[in-house]
């Protein structure tokens, strides 16, 4: 059961108070009732399933009820970060680095 | 018109329960409003409310009867022990804001005894240390498969609330929870 | 009287306190504190079940969770029988029933044991090979024949009486094992002011103090140190010992699942105690603590009872004060066993050899057994097992060959050396890395937040694992957060060092050979049988385990493992970390499902959610129908009715006179806000600007690919007021898919949502009476159809309390929903029921309503759409706008697919013959005579017998179905065909007058 | 090929079982073969079976990762049945159940198909309506398939507890008497071993790191750990790695990869004959040959790769086995697993071309592949012996999630397995 940090609630919780809601950072087309059956295939359906570093999207529902971003490893199910939705996606790079510090100080 | 007689209420939860450890008594009647509001709003619905909306998570305030919980960013429950017109008071603000009654919506069990955080603790995965879960502290939250709202009222005491058709769930869970409590 | 072999003086329960149990209907005496394993080895018994394949006898093969052989039942009654348990941790209780298991008619004489005599028949992988002719004899003789065979223990067959609890735990420090070095690094972690939880899956810690005899720490006697020390810690605030709690699965981010069996080991039974408790941590830190595990010897017949592990036989000695035969021999690779050899002797008990296949042990030990006269016989092996069941001698030759020498033993105590328990940290999905030096897997690279200490860890100096543990309990203490004082120091000192250990067949077992040298007990498994599964390309061990069943028993290999392992390295031509271990899983130990589930059953299996009005309808005589968690009224069958004539009447009366129903279930959201009708118009097909407030409308709400998603009745109370209303069912997801939108798509919108489902009590007054019901309770809302028209809402007073009425219908006929606030449900019902009544109308359940609704042709989405239609395959056209610009589903609606005329589309079916009720689910076809597989057109969706036509009805959804108006269609069923015409979906009052009533 | 008999195995019996060779060759792989099939599952290894047997294309090699069947083949809850509600299903999964009927013998390899009756637990009215809908559906398809009152539910599944006062009350049921179980390894091992037998090269260890294309964007081989293989034909079947394969050409596809749940409980004489199944508790339960009751849990809500899953999804799972089966409580998990399944969003497979030529993918079959094994393999391998779907594929292709003609059987009926 995961551990999740809630960045509305600032505290991580459990797993059961949260719903999983796909991946982040896919906009709905601003001009969706004009896109081309493609791109809605692409919006709708299409997506990366990467093998390591996702961005998706949770709700605290049993929480404070908000819809945030995580950044999480898929294969150690280790969470980078989470940030507010609406937020930039954020640069994993720096928090890996800073991770494997922490990794080697252990 | 024909003349008639006012219907009463009749609650959904009546018996108390628990153990030593925790005792469960269905909590009286309240005036509650899930209120909803931006920042900029707060000063003025505090003020209409009597009671400052909190604004760090997990927190509460309370003034008197009436406490306000901090459920979300943009969420408080707010409540009263005793009748008054939540949504009157709200409206009077003259601020940009939802408040919705759910006075009935809402039920409430008050678990108290030296054994809560274990009582709760049967179904709620939160850790209800007093460090982290201090009194005035309030979250919503899972308890067995019905969402609850936590609110520490004293060391040894939390307010329990849930939707009504939960409640008699949320009592059976919390009266096992209660009696596995005191072992 | 307390068992023959109970050595006077020896061991550490009170000889006073006796406990008397069963086993096969024998009537023996224990000690309280006594295992089932210690009690029945008292009294001389080995014997104690019979192997899972081959029937063969077992014994004791452990003291501990390890054992895969002495698997019994175990009952205090009737319902509370529990089969498969480890006799080895099963605590003695007064008045408890043991039966051995897997054997017929009596544990000694088995006929399944002639499977033994058959065995070359039934090797590994055998039956992938044969009973496939004939065909039809597999299922019908072969297979039922083998699974007869199956299984080891008999099931329960009551309901289980006993009941279980649950408990989340939080702690900075979680320290799985309470040995010497959980002991010592909760003490440190404790001491510097961490939260510890601290468990240890025996009934007392201490954990390998428990069989070794002459440590000391902190100068006293090792066990009595653990003892103290446990003590200690119970004592301190920050600190849950939990003994009798196995840590059985480490999950994500340091949770970890703890079983805490409670009254499993109580004479008395304390009803008010649960059996077992779940303890669910989610732990800051956890330390593992877990030591480590002997193993047996491969050689041939090593299964014989009287057989079992150094550690075990000096266990029942130390501890139990049992001596486990009155002439013991050993058969080791490791210095450990000598202990058990010392101990014994000391004792006064007879150990004739020590059978060392290694040609230098230790000096230490070889020296203390000169002292005692024992002899050793090292560079030898024991090449067999005499006895059948029993051990009565072993065959000595020296290693490479030569003669053997048969010396007669009743016991023979084995180590071929101590496998480092990494199971947790392995389920914590740390990795594993192998020592070449003491040929073990050891804790490699950690993914979570654990430390592995002691034994687990595989650190063999007492005083090493001693500081190791106290430095981990303070590294991790202080990393959690503690900032207490105390340090701790302790020092501690082992009689011997030990060394050695080997992992494989030994001689006599090795390739060249067919005996029956065990390396998995329970399931039968021989050294030969994992060669034989190489020699048959399965070269992976994932392949081996699977082909041989090695490691796949209830004791998961914990002794098997690595022989198994070794055993396939040689035959391969590998070495061992190129093979690799198999993959451990949770739980460590089984776990009953009845702790896993604790407080779930009956009521609080799943909320049973009812509406204020239940009580009132149950008193009434109502059946009930579940949807999602609802119980909702389904009909009110009066004496005499069965569910048809109740409907019936149901559905007559409300159009007759009216009818009263409960639809508070249905979901209700809040939308309040400046943008409130602008996000609505992004929700919803349709257009909600123009609605009025005091005004309600129809809405369809689809998701992005423009599939029907849920309906309802929106009311427009004020400018930025509207009360929305879902499916029962669809109330839940409604809310998350709108929440979804407006905080992620549409976060510019000034609107919030509430949900009010349970605010508000819902009394649904239908027919031509319902205004004449409710108008004298109603205050402040003018009823009439002028200023209260079809699709009205309002907010007033009824019966003196607050209500949201709303003038609409679901029946077609003049209608009014009442919503009151919830408590005043019941009273506000009885009020109008009153009326109603004395009126002659009736109350009416979700079926009428699900009749009367069919007769007018409203779906319900979710029976008659299913997820795959659009609003315009359901008639639902009309509700789409055509001019916003944007709403979700505009473009999902427009694909190929979904403009295709052939669509599935719902329409209205008449049956030719209108006494004949259509099967809800039933197909349809154009041609009944055409061979199968048939072309389908649709289904019936909606299908009732309609007293108010006099006739029966159905919906239906059929491809291009709106172009066959009229035409005749066909229902085959088993037994008979219907013919059915095509029809629009309104079947009653077709102008829809009665709405404007 | 050894032929497998009772004669041999008495043979072998009598001289300590020496006599027995590999069950599968496992050759040094070729430069460059006609087809390679990505994924040592049952769905790979069978269609190179196929391949070889009924296209005489024996110039082909399985790729595997890992070890042939380690995959979902090997962590499944064997439910085989073919009682589906859409066409396209209903005709994959009964071809597939016929080929189970007769596969022990025409692999010679005992999978122990066992057809000892699926029944899905009908507990209200919309489990009813919809499984009547599946039933008579099926019946006019050809496929077997009733209904049962709770009494004739409880005389098939005598342990079901069919009181009126549990919290969901039985209300009857569907049963298909054709379905049943099979031996999961087995089915790797048999196809493996019949298609070593036509040529077949099984390799494993040999993990698929790269797809290789020519100028003109056609597949041209693949890249491995251990080195290039060459091809002129490539077949996905990889289950939930199908999409990280995809990706290698550059193609996405609708697919999230989860880890699906289940558990064993200790073995137990036998008591439960048959495979039952209920939607609306979530929860499905068989007994093996072996004794132990095989249980299915749900998939975690989140992406994963890790083949581990939350303790709470197996809770739930056997929150509703205790519920239905009261007596079940004393029984005990004996271990828990995961796989990783990849689902599509209208829990439907894919089985066609892509984007990509001489590209084929098989793919999507997520919690519910294991009972499709012989049908989706002797399909998929038409389809890379011809470059085009057969009939009874026709339907599954990648298209669907542009034109919009999903096949829903999870919105019209929401049973998954
Ligand atoms: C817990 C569980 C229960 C299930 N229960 C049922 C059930 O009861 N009934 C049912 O019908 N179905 C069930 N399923 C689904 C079923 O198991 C699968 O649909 C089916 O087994 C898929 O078979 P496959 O051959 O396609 O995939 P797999 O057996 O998964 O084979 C794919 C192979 O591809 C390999 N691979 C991946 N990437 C690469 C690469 N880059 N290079 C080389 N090789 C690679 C993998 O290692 C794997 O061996 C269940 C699944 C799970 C996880
Ligand atoms: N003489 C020597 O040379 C030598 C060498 C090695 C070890 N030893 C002895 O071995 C001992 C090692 O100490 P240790 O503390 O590392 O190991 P230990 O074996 O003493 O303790 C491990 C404890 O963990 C418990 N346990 C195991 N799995 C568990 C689970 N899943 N859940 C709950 N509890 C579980 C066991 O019941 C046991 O009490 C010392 O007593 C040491 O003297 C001696
Ligand atoms: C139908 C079926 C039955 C199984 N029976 C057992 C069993 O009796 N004993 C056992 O230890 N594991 C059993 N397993 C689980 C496997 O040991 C293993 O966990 C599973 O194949 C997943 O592999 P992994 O755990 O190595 O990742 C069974 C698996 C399946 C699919
Ligand atoms: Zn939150």
């Amino acid at each position: 059961m995961l551990l999740i940090y809630c960045p509305y609630c600032e505290e991580e919780r459990s797993e059961l108070e949260f719903r999983g809601a796909g991946d982040a950072h896919i906009a709905r087309p601003e001009n969706i009732a004009d896109i081309t059956d493609e791109e809605f295939e692409e919006y709708f359906f299409l997506r990366q399933n990467p093998k390591g570093l996702i961005f998706e999207r949770w709700r605290h529902i049993h929480g404070c009820g908000r819809f945030f971003n995580a950044a999480r490893d898929t294969v150690s199910d280790r969470f980078y970060t989470t940030y507010k939705a609406g937020e930039p996606k954020p640069d994993i790079s720096d928090i890996l680095q800073s991770e494997q510090n922490k990794g080697a100080a252990k | 018109m024909a003349d008639q007689v006012t219907a009463s209420r009749k609650a959904a939860l009546t018996a108390r329960g628990g153990s030593a450890e925790a005792i469960l008594t269905p909590a009286p009647a309240a005036t509650r409003i899930s209120l909803r509001a931006g920042a900029d709003a707060l000063p003025a619905l505090s003020a209409a409310l009597g009671v400052t909306l909190p604004t760090r998570p997990k927190t509460s305030a309370s003034s008197g009867q009436r406490h306000a919980l901090w459920i979300g960013p943009d969420e408080w429950l707010v409540f009263d022990e005793g009748e008054a017109d939540l949504m009157a008071a709200a409206a009077s603000s003259g601020t940009l804001h939802s408040a919705v009654d759910i006075s009935h919506r809402n039920v409430a069990v008050i678990v108290s005894g030296p054994g809560v955080d274990v009582a709760i603790n049967s179904g709620c995965p939160q850790d209800l240390s007093l460090p982290i879960f201090p009194v005035g502290a309030c979250s919503r939250t899972i308890f067995g498969k019905a969402e609850i709202i936590l609110f520490r009222t004293a060391e040894d005491q939390f307010r329990v609330e849930c939707w009504r058709s939960f409640s008699p769930f949320v009592f059976g869970l919390l009266s096992e929870g209660a009696a596995d409590a005191g072992h | 009287m307390m068992g023959a072999n109970r050595i006077p003086g020896v061991g550490r329960l009170t000889p006073a306190r006796t406990a008397r149990f069963t086993f096969d209907g024998r009537t023996l005496t224990a000690l309280e504190g006594d295992t089932v394993a210690s009690a029945l080895l008292a009294n001389g018994i080995h014997l104690v079940g019979r192997s899972f394949k081959y029937h063969r006898p077992r014994g004791i093969l452990s003291a501990g969770a390890e054992e895969p052989n002495a698997l019994i039942d175990v009952s205090r009654d009737a319902a509370r029988r529990q089969p498969n348990v480890r006799a080895t941790v099963q605590e003695v209780f007064d008045g408890m029933k043991v039966e051995s298991q897997n054997r017929w008619p009596s544990l000694a004489f088995d006929v399944g044991g002639f499977n033994d005599l058959l065995s070359p028949f039934f090797a590994a992988g055998f039956y992938y090979k044969t009973f496939m002719w004939p065909k039809a004899a597999w299922h019908a003789i072969y297979e039922p024949f083998i699974r007869r065979a199956a299984g080891l223990g008999v099931a329960p067959t009551e309901a289980d009486p006993d009941h279980y609890a649950s408990r989340y735990a939080h702690c900075d420090v979680l320290v799985i094992g309470a040995g010497v070095a959980g002991l010592s690094a909760a003490l440190a972690a404790a001491k510097a002011g961490a939260k510890v939880i601290i468990c240890d899956e025996q009934p007392e810690v201490g954990g390998a103090l428990r069989y070794e005899s002459g440590t000391t720490i902190d100068g006293k006697d090792g066990w009595d140190w653990a003892q103290d020390t446990a003590k200690a810690l119970a004592a301190m605030d920050n600190v849950t010992l939990l003994t009798r709690t196995t840590g059985f699965g480490y999950y994500n981010h340091n949770f970890v699942g703890l079983v805490e069996r409670v009254t499993d080991h109580l004479a008395a039974l304390d009803k008010s105690l649960p059996r077992e408790r779940l303890w669910q941590v989610r732990a800051k830190k956890v330390i593992l603590a877990n030591g480590q595990i002997e193993r047996h010897m491969v050689f041939a017949n090593n299964d014989r009872p009287g057989i079992m592990l150094a550690s075990a036989g000096r266990t029942y000695l130390n501890h139990f004060g049992v001596a486990v035969g009155s002439k013991v021999g050993v058969y080791t690779a490791h210095d450990s066993a000598y202990e058990a050899a010392f101990d014994l002797k000391r004792a006064g008990v007879s150990v004739p050899v020590i059978v060392d296949c290694r040609e230098n042990p230790g000096e230490a030990v070889l020296s203390e057994a000169r002292k005692l006269g024992i002899e050793v016989l090292t560079g030898h092996s024991v090449i067999k097992a005499g006895g059948k069941l029993r051990v009565n001698s072993i065959s000595v030759a020296r290693n490479g060959g030569g003669s053997a020498r048969k010396i007669a033993v009743d016991a023979l105590l084995v180590s071929a050396g101590w496998t480092p328990s990494v199971h947790l940290f392995s389920q914590s999905r740390g990795k594993v890395k192998f020592d070449a030096a003491t040929q073990r897997f050891l804790p490699g690279t950690y993914l979570q937040d654990c430390l592995s200490i002691g034994a687990c860890n595989g650190t063999d100096d007492l005083q090493a694992t001693i500081d190791e543990a106290l430095a981990a309990g303070e590294l991790t203490a202080r990393a959690a957060g503690a900032e207490g004082g105390a340090q701790v120091a302790l020092s501690g000192e082992n009689r011997f060092g030990w060394t050695g250990g080997m992992i494989g067949a030994a001689e006599g077992a090795g390739p060249d050979t067919t005996v029956k040298a065990f390396i998995d007990f329970q399931h039968d498994v021989c050294a030969k049988d994992i060669r034989l599964a190489v020699r048959e390309g399965m070269h992976s061990i994932e392949h081996i385990k699977r082909f041989t069943t090695n490691g796949m028993a209830s004791d998961q290999g914990k002794l098997s493992n690595m022989h198994g392992l070794a055993i396939a390295a040689e035959a391969l031509g590998k070495d061992i970390p190129q093979v690799g271990l198999t993959t451990f899983r949770q739980p460590y130990t089984p776990v009953t499902f009845g702790a896993i589930v604790n407080h779930s059953r009956g009521p609080l299996f799943d909320p049973a959610r009812k509406t204020p009005m239940h009580a009132w309808e149950e008193a009434h005589g109502a059946e009930f129908e579940d949807v999602g968690n609802w119980k909702r009224a389904w009909f009110y069958p009066r004496s005499g009715e069965g569910m048809h004539e109740a409907v019936a009447r149901e559905c007559k009366t409300v159009r007759d006179v009216a009818g009263v129903f409960d639809a508070s279930t249905l979901g209700k959201i809040e939308v309040v806000g400046p943008d409130a009708a602008q996000f609505l118009n992004l929700m919803y097909t349709n257009a909600w600007d123009n609605l009025k407030p005091g005004r309600c409308r129809y809405g369809i709400m689809l998701r992005d690919d423009g599939f029907v998603y849920d309906d309802g009745v929106v009311g427009r109370l004020a400018e930025d007021r509207f009360h929305v209303t879902t499916t029962t069912g669809g109330a839940p997801r409604v809310m998350n898919h709108m929440e979804d939108y407006l905080q992620t798509e549409f976060p510019h919108l000034k609107v919030w949502l509430t949900s009010t489902t349970e605010q508000w009590a819902v009394i649904a007054v239908q027919g031509p009476k319902a205004r004449e019901i409710i108008a004298p309770l109603v205050e402040g809302i003018d009823l009439s159809n002028e200023a209260f028209p079809h699709m009205s809402v309002a907010e007033g007073k009824i019966c003196g309390v607050p209500t949201r009425l709303f003038r609409m219908s679901f029946t077609g006929e003049l209608g009014f929903e009442v919503n009151v606030p919830a408590d005043y449900g019941q009273a506000v019902w009885e009020a109008i029921w009153a009326r109603a009544e004395s009126m002659g109308a009736c109350a009416y359940g979700t079926e009428t309503m699900h009749v009367l609704r069919a007769e007018k042709g409203y779906i319900i989405v979710g029976q008659d759409t299913d997820g795959t239609l659009t609003p315009d395959d359901a008639g639902l056209s009309w509700a789409v706008s055509k001019k916003k610009p944007d709403f979700v589903g505009i473009r999902g609606l427009k694909r190929p697919d979904l403009v295709k005329d052939d669509r599935k589309q719902l329409v209205g079916l008449l049956t030719k013959d209108p006494k004949v009720v259509l099967e809800e689910g039933a197909q349809i076809v154009a041609d009944p005579n055409q061979p199968k597989p048939m072309t389908m057109l649709g289904h019936v969706t909606s299908s009732y017998w309609s007293e108010n036509c006099g006739r029966s009805i159905a919906l239906a959804m059929v491809a291009g179905g709106r172009a066959r108006l009229g035409q005749t269609l066909y229902v085959p069923m088993t037994d008979r065909t219907i013919a059915v015409e095509v029809s629009d979906m309104v079947f009653f009052d077709k102008e829809g007058g009665r709405l404007h009533g | 090929m050894r032929k497998y008999s009772v004669f041999a195995v008495a043979r072998e019996a009598l001289r300590g079982h020496k006599g027995w060779g590999p069950h599968w060759a496992s050759p040094e792989p070729r430069k460059e073969y006609d087809a390679i099939i990505i994924g040592g599952g049952g769905h790979g290894l069978g269609a190179a079976y196929y391949l070889a047997k009924e296209h005489g294309i024996t110039n082909v090699a399985v790729l595997e990762k890992g070890w042939i069947g380690g995959g979902n083949t090997g962590r499944n809850t064997t439910i085989i049945r073919s009682n589906y509600l859409y066409e396209e299903s209903m005709d994959i999964y009964e071809h597939s159940l016929k080929l189970w009927e007769n596969l022990s013998q025409d692999l010679n390899y005992n999978v122990m198909y066992s057809p000892r009756g699926v029944m899905m637990l009908s507990h209200n009215i919309h489990d009813q309506q919809s499984f009547k809908r599946h039933i008579n559906a099926n019946r006019l398809y050809g496929i077997d398939n009733e209904w049962l009152t709770p009494e004739q539910a409880k005389a098939y599944c005598p342990p079901l507890d069919i009181a009126k006062t549990a919290r969901y009350p039985i209300n009857g049921a569907a049963l298909q008497r054709r379905g049943g179980t099979a031996r999961h390894d087995a089915v790797a091992w048999g196809y493996a071993r019949a298609a070593s037998d036509r040529g077949v090269h099984i390799i494993q260890n040999c993990e698929v790191t790269g797809i290789r294309r020519d100028e003109t964007g056609r597949v041209v081989g693949v890249d491995t750990n251990r080195g290039y293989i060459g091809a002129k034909k490539v077949g996905i079947s990889a289950a939930g790695h199908s999409s990280v394969l995809m990706q290698m050409a550059d193609v996405r596809v609708p697919l999230q990869s989860q880890p699906l749940q289940a558990l064993v409980s200790e073995p137990l004489k036998p008591i439960f004959p048959c495979v039952v199944m209920s939607n609306s508790v979530h929860a499905y339960i068989s007994q093996s040959d072996k004794g132990e009751f095989v249980i299915g849990a749900g998939t975690d809500q989140y992406n994963s790769y890790s083949q581990t899953g939350g303790l709470q999804i197996i809770t739930h799972t056997l929150d509703a086995i205790c519920e239905l089966f009261p007596m079940f409580r004393r029984v005990k998990m004996m271990r828990q697993w995961g796989g990783i399944v990849d689902v599509t969003q209208d829990r439907s497979p894919i089985q066609g071309v892509t984007p990509v030529p001489g590209l084929y993918l098989n793919a999507g079959w997520g919690t519910g592949g294991f009972k499709a094994t012989p049908g989706s393999a002797h399909l998929f391998a038409h389809l890379i012996a011809k470059g085009e779907p057969h009939r009874l594929a026709a339907g599954l292709t990648l298209e669907r999630f542009r034109t919009g003609r999903l096949i829903d059987e999870a919105a019209a009926a929401a049973v998954a397995h």
